[in-house]
């Protein structure tokens, strides 16, 4: 199943940021988002997951299938970092954190308190989350912040992998990910004309 | 002209004077709020109108 | 659902704020009490389950914004949201783990503390029955107060505000029960109430909070 | 045509604008008779003295208080099920009105009682329960203003209004049952015996209908006012994305 | 040091939090007693001193923990560590931001709530003088208390546990004044102890509350 | 002056995780510090921010001519940026906020609530705060994450200015910082070896 969006228009406080952005992600395909600071990336992509509601436009494919991460990484300084894990692993219904903590190379750091890691490791720990979701489309806000060289090739090889196993990804960033066969998409042509936001329409 | 209001002139007046000027106070700030608000919309209204 | 309880859990215990918090305050106001209003057995025996009370109530208050307050802000919350769990089933889970780390402490702390407060001998079943029917109210009642408020930086104090007026009639019986129980009397009608008010707020309110969650989440 | 057209915000504006005036100045006129009238050309009561005098105070307030909460109740319900901009702001410009009004209610009781039973505050259920009244109308208002977004602030506040209704009327009972108080029963009811006396009663109903008419009057403004306010930020923030 | 107060103190305001938070619990506390122990008059005017000080001391302790929380939390506190400003000055103006926001606030509300308790008409005087004597105390005592915990993620109970024996003293003396004041007895002695203790912290404590922060932060 | 670090180990939890670090930077001198995650980076800066003690060895020339921005910003959700940006002003007792609110391009947001930001705009007030401090040593940990490529200049063309100026700049980073001309101190060869943990020492 595509995820696909049309002439969508996601807003912040009310204000329309970007409009008439409209894309289709395959299963298999990774697209990466780019624009510069304040162009509204991470609105996007928290309406793609949900978490906002669209100012217009339509969204498919979305829903229960998406997996979301953002600025922030959603981790419990006083708990391990197995703990964190195993949390997310229930509450999406899945067992196995042993893959995900391998690959985001975590092992040795299993029963270390998530308040105690460096800003890399935490970042590391909110990526191994996604594998641990069991969802088909991954949607990442700036993933790759803080992570040195390997651990960026350790996100791109779990993209990768995702890929490969039929599921999909939706990034913006500023920096490489290191995921070349990605494609690009810019925003910065959608931004938004000067318009009321919803709320106010009526008093227009 | 005033009437005898006996021992209870304080509870009396009070109860006026505080009621009224609670009042006065509520009408004047409404109408202070609805006459800046007039004027501010008026001015950002003649400035899009100019403009757009 | 379980996952999330247990991990409520866990962090209550671990990072203190959630066990402790409300049963230390308890216990501070209790302790309080007679420095405050002076050392007189009679005077602190006759006010002793009214004290009880209030203080229970005020230790759930304070320990309300925690509810949400902690997810929202590292990002959980916005997380769960896209977690394949009911909304309705999350703060009801919420009010639950709420209840446990706060409520349930103070009913079991509750006969302890009447010692400090020269509590009649007949008072402390009714202050346990009682506080053992109306704490999941102000649990359920404050995780509403805790949803309308999440993300609001001057959270804390509206939050407070909020919830005061709700908990007043949960209050009034609880304490009328403990007071009646403590002098002798009957306590079944207020305690009726009382578990009515619970029954009801347990069954109608997760659906409000759920709402209120959802509109403050978008 | 139906009642929903003066959810319109032009429409609204443009019909109260006619309106306005007329119910101001029915409103003032009321007031002043009633309240002269009370105040100078009425006799004391035999038991109360010249206190009685504060009833003309007193009792419009109280229940102008307890209606205005009503009145939000009601347009909260509507903004939940119909989404009406006018009646979700309707319900906040009333707010501040019914707590003045709860104010008064409370300060001019509070007065009445030091005479009357000899303190300026008892725990009696209607008093206790305006207090509390006088808390929901505080929540109420800081809600509105603490959110940002006005929509969500709409969502937010009229569910705190139905849920709060719900437990102002539990509270009222639990207060009832609490305490049997001190306070005067209802005496307006009109197949009581010892109703208020007929000198008394006319110019009560005459201050009645001038607090009705005042609340009217500044809920149109107020409303008026956050419609205005709401335009105004819209065409602020259009300008601003230029 | 004026700006670092203006900003707390405009924070305060903004975000809520500080004016508000401190006098609404204040507020809830006493509007909560009546309803806990009941509504006869006699009872509560006997209780209200110790009802009015046991409220502003949990307004005092609810607040304490923004003192540095907050600044702690979002980096802040760093930053002005490093800032050109003596650790003693930054705690003192934190002490005073918070009894500004706090203390003040419940100082001069505490007569308008003393109408609720039915305070004897001689307690308000002297109710309002121990207040405005006591609460600095409170204060300073508190920003102690905060510098200790900061940064610890159980910190709220902590902070509670801590301060509050350091609170008994002031409070004694406190309500003693108060009760004293509305039996009409003589109040010189426990109001020279309180003014000594508020004294004493004011002139102290600062440099104890600047060595812990200095060691927490490290 | 110059800021020199010498045989300096540094400790996190009380646990070394840097030894016998040596370096000195000279007025005018960019110094940029690399590692991987979790090598220590974050530790070391802190360290000669006069955050933590040092665990043993030197730094000299440090102390009040350091400026520190961390991971964090130090931000104030309700107020607005210039408020935020003018209270470091104060603190720091320099007057002019405009020249800061210029270089990081934050003209058009001054009125904006902190919070309302996007993450790279919040990182470029986090980044103007230094230019209000006037003190001469800039130590950076990660100044760039989020900021896109546009604000990387603007960083760089900051940074080059306080350098001219006769300042310095110790930087920790995984990205590139467009500021070729500064020498680069791989942090990875000084690992500490295990050891007790200060405290512990006494009972070995
Ligand atoms: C702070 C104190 C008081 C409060 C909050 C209060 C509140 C109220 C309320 C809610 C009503 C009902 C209005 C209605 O629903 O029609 C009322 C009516 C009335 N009150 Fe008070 N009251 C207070 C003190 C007093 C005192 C001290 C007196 C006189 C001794 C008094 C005399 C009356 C009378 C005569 C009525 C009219 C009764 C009726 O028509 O229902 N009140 N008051
Ligand atoms: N409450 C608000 N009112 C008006 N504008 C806002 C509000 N909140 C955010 N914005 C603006 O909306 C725009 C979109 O922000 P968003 O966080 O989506 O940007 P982004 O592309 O993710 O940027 P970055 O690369 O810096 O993370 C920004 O310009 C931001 O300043
Ligand atoms: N309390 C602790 N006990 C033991 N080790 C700790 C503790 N706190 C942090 N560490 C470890 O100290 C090391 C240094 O962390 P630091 O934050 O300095 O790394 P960094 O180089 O800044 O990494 P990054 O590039 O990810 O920001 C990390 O390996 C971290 O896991
Ligand atoms: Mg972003
Ligand atoms: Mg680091």
């Amino acid at each position: 199943m595509m995820l696909s969006v049309r002439d969508l228009a996601v807003s912040r406080g009310g204000v329309p940021v970007l409009e008439g952005v409209s894309f289709a992600l395959a299963p298999g395909r990774a697209l990466v988002l780019r624009g510069p600071n304040g162009s509204g990336k991470t609105t996007l992509l928290r309406t793609v997951a949900g978490l906002q509601p669209p100012f217009s436009g339509e969204i498919a494919g979305a829903g229960e299938r998406i997996a979301y991460a953002g600025h922030s990484d959603g981790l419990k300084a006083m708990l391990t970092v197995t703990e964190n894990l195993r949390f997310w692993a229930q509450v999406f219904g899945t067992r196995d954190i042993s893959a995900a903590l391998r690959d985001f190379d975590l092992a040795q750091l299993d029963s270390r308190l998530a308040g105690t890691l460096s800003a890399g490791q935490k970042r590391r720990l909110g990526l191994a989350r996604l594998m641990v979701t069991g969802r088909p489309v991954w949607v990442l806000d700036e993933p790759t912040v803080s992570l040195d060289a390997a651990s960026v090739g350790l996100f791109a090889a779990a993209v990768r992998a995702h890929l490969a196993a039929g599921g999909s990804a939706l990034m913006a960033t500023h920096i490489d990910l290191g995921i070349p066969e990605a494609e690009v998409f810019d925003v910065t042509p959608f931004k938004a004309v000067p318009r009321a936001a919803k709320q106010d329409e009526a008093f227009l | 002209m005033m009437p005898e209001l006996g021992k209870y002139a304080f509870a009396v007046l009070a109860s006026y004077g505080v009621s009224l000027a609670l009042i006065v106070v509520l009408v004047a700030m409404s109408l202070m709020r609805a006459r800046r608000v007039r004027a501010e919309l008026d001015k950002i209204e003649e400035r899009t109108k100019r403009h757009g | 659902m379980i996952a999330l309880l247990t991990r409520d859990l866990r962090l209550a215990v671990r990072a203190g704020g959630g066990f402790g918090l409300g049963l230390a305050f308890f216990l501070i106001v209790t302790v309080l009490v007679p420095f405050g209003v002076g050392p007189e057995t009679g005077l602190l025996s006759k006010i002793a389950p009214g004290v009880l009370w209030i203080g229970a109530l005020l230790a759930c208050l304070l320990s309300l914004d925690r509810i949400f307050a902690l997810d929202w802000e590292d990002g959980s919350l916005d997380l769960l949201a896209t977690a394949p769990l009911p909304m309705e089933g999350i703060v009801s889970v919420k009010a639950l783990a709420h209840w446990i780390t706060t409520g349930l402490p103070l009913v079991l702390a509750a006969p302890l503390l009447g010692v400090l407060l020269s509590l009649p001998a007949d008072g402390y079943l009714w202050v346990l029955v009682s506080l053992a029917v109306g704490t999941p109210a102000l649990s359920v009642i404050g995780t509403f107060g805790a949803a309308l408020t999440v993300g609001l930086k001057r959270g804390g104090l509206l939050l407070s505000l909020l919830v005061l007026p709700l908990y007043v009639p949960t209050l009034i019986f609880g304490a009328e029960v403990a007071r009646r129980g403590a002098e002798g009397l009957a306590v079944q009608t207020p305690l009726l109430m009382l578990g009515g008010i619970s029954a009801g707020a347990i069954a109608l309110l997760p659906f409000a909070s759920a709402a209120v969650l959802r509109i403050n989440l978008r | 045509m139906s009642i929903w057209e003066y959810a319109n915000p032009v429409k609204f504006i443009r019909t109260t604008d006619l309106v306005l005036p007329w119910v101001s100045a029915l409103a003032v006129a009321a007031l002043v008779v009633g309240l002269v009238w009370g105040f100078f050309f009425t006799p004391e009561d035999y038991r109360q003295g010249s206190t009685v005098k504060i009833i003309y105070l007193h009792v419009p307030a109280a229940m102008m208080a307890i209606n205005a909460w009503v009145m939000m109740l009601v347009t909260s319900l509507v903004w939940i099920v119909r989404r009406h901009h006018v009646s979700a702001l309707a319900a906040r410009a009333a707010a501040p009105i019914g707590a003045t009004f709860t104010i008064i209610a409370l300060v001019t009781g509070a007065l009445w009682g030091q005479p009357m039973w000899g303190t300026w505050w008892a725990w009696d259920p209607r008093l206790t329960s305006f207090l509390i009244l006088f808390l929901f109308y505080l929540g109420y208002m800081a809600l509105w203003t603490a959110i940002e977004n006005d929509d969500t602030a709409a969502d937010l506040t009229s569910i705190l209004c139905l849920v709060g209704s719900v437990f102002a009327l539990l509270s009222r009972y639990a207060v009832n049952f609490w305490n049997q108080g001190l306070h005067q029963g209802a005496s307006l009811s009109l197949d009581a015996e010892e109703n208020v006396a007929d000198v008394f009663w006319y110019p009560l109903l005459v201050c009645i209908a001038g607090f009705v008419l005042l609340f009217v009057a500044l809920v149109f403004l107020r409303t008026q006012t956050e419609i205005r306010a709401r335009r105004a930020r819209a065409l602020l923030a259009r300008e601003r994305q230029a």
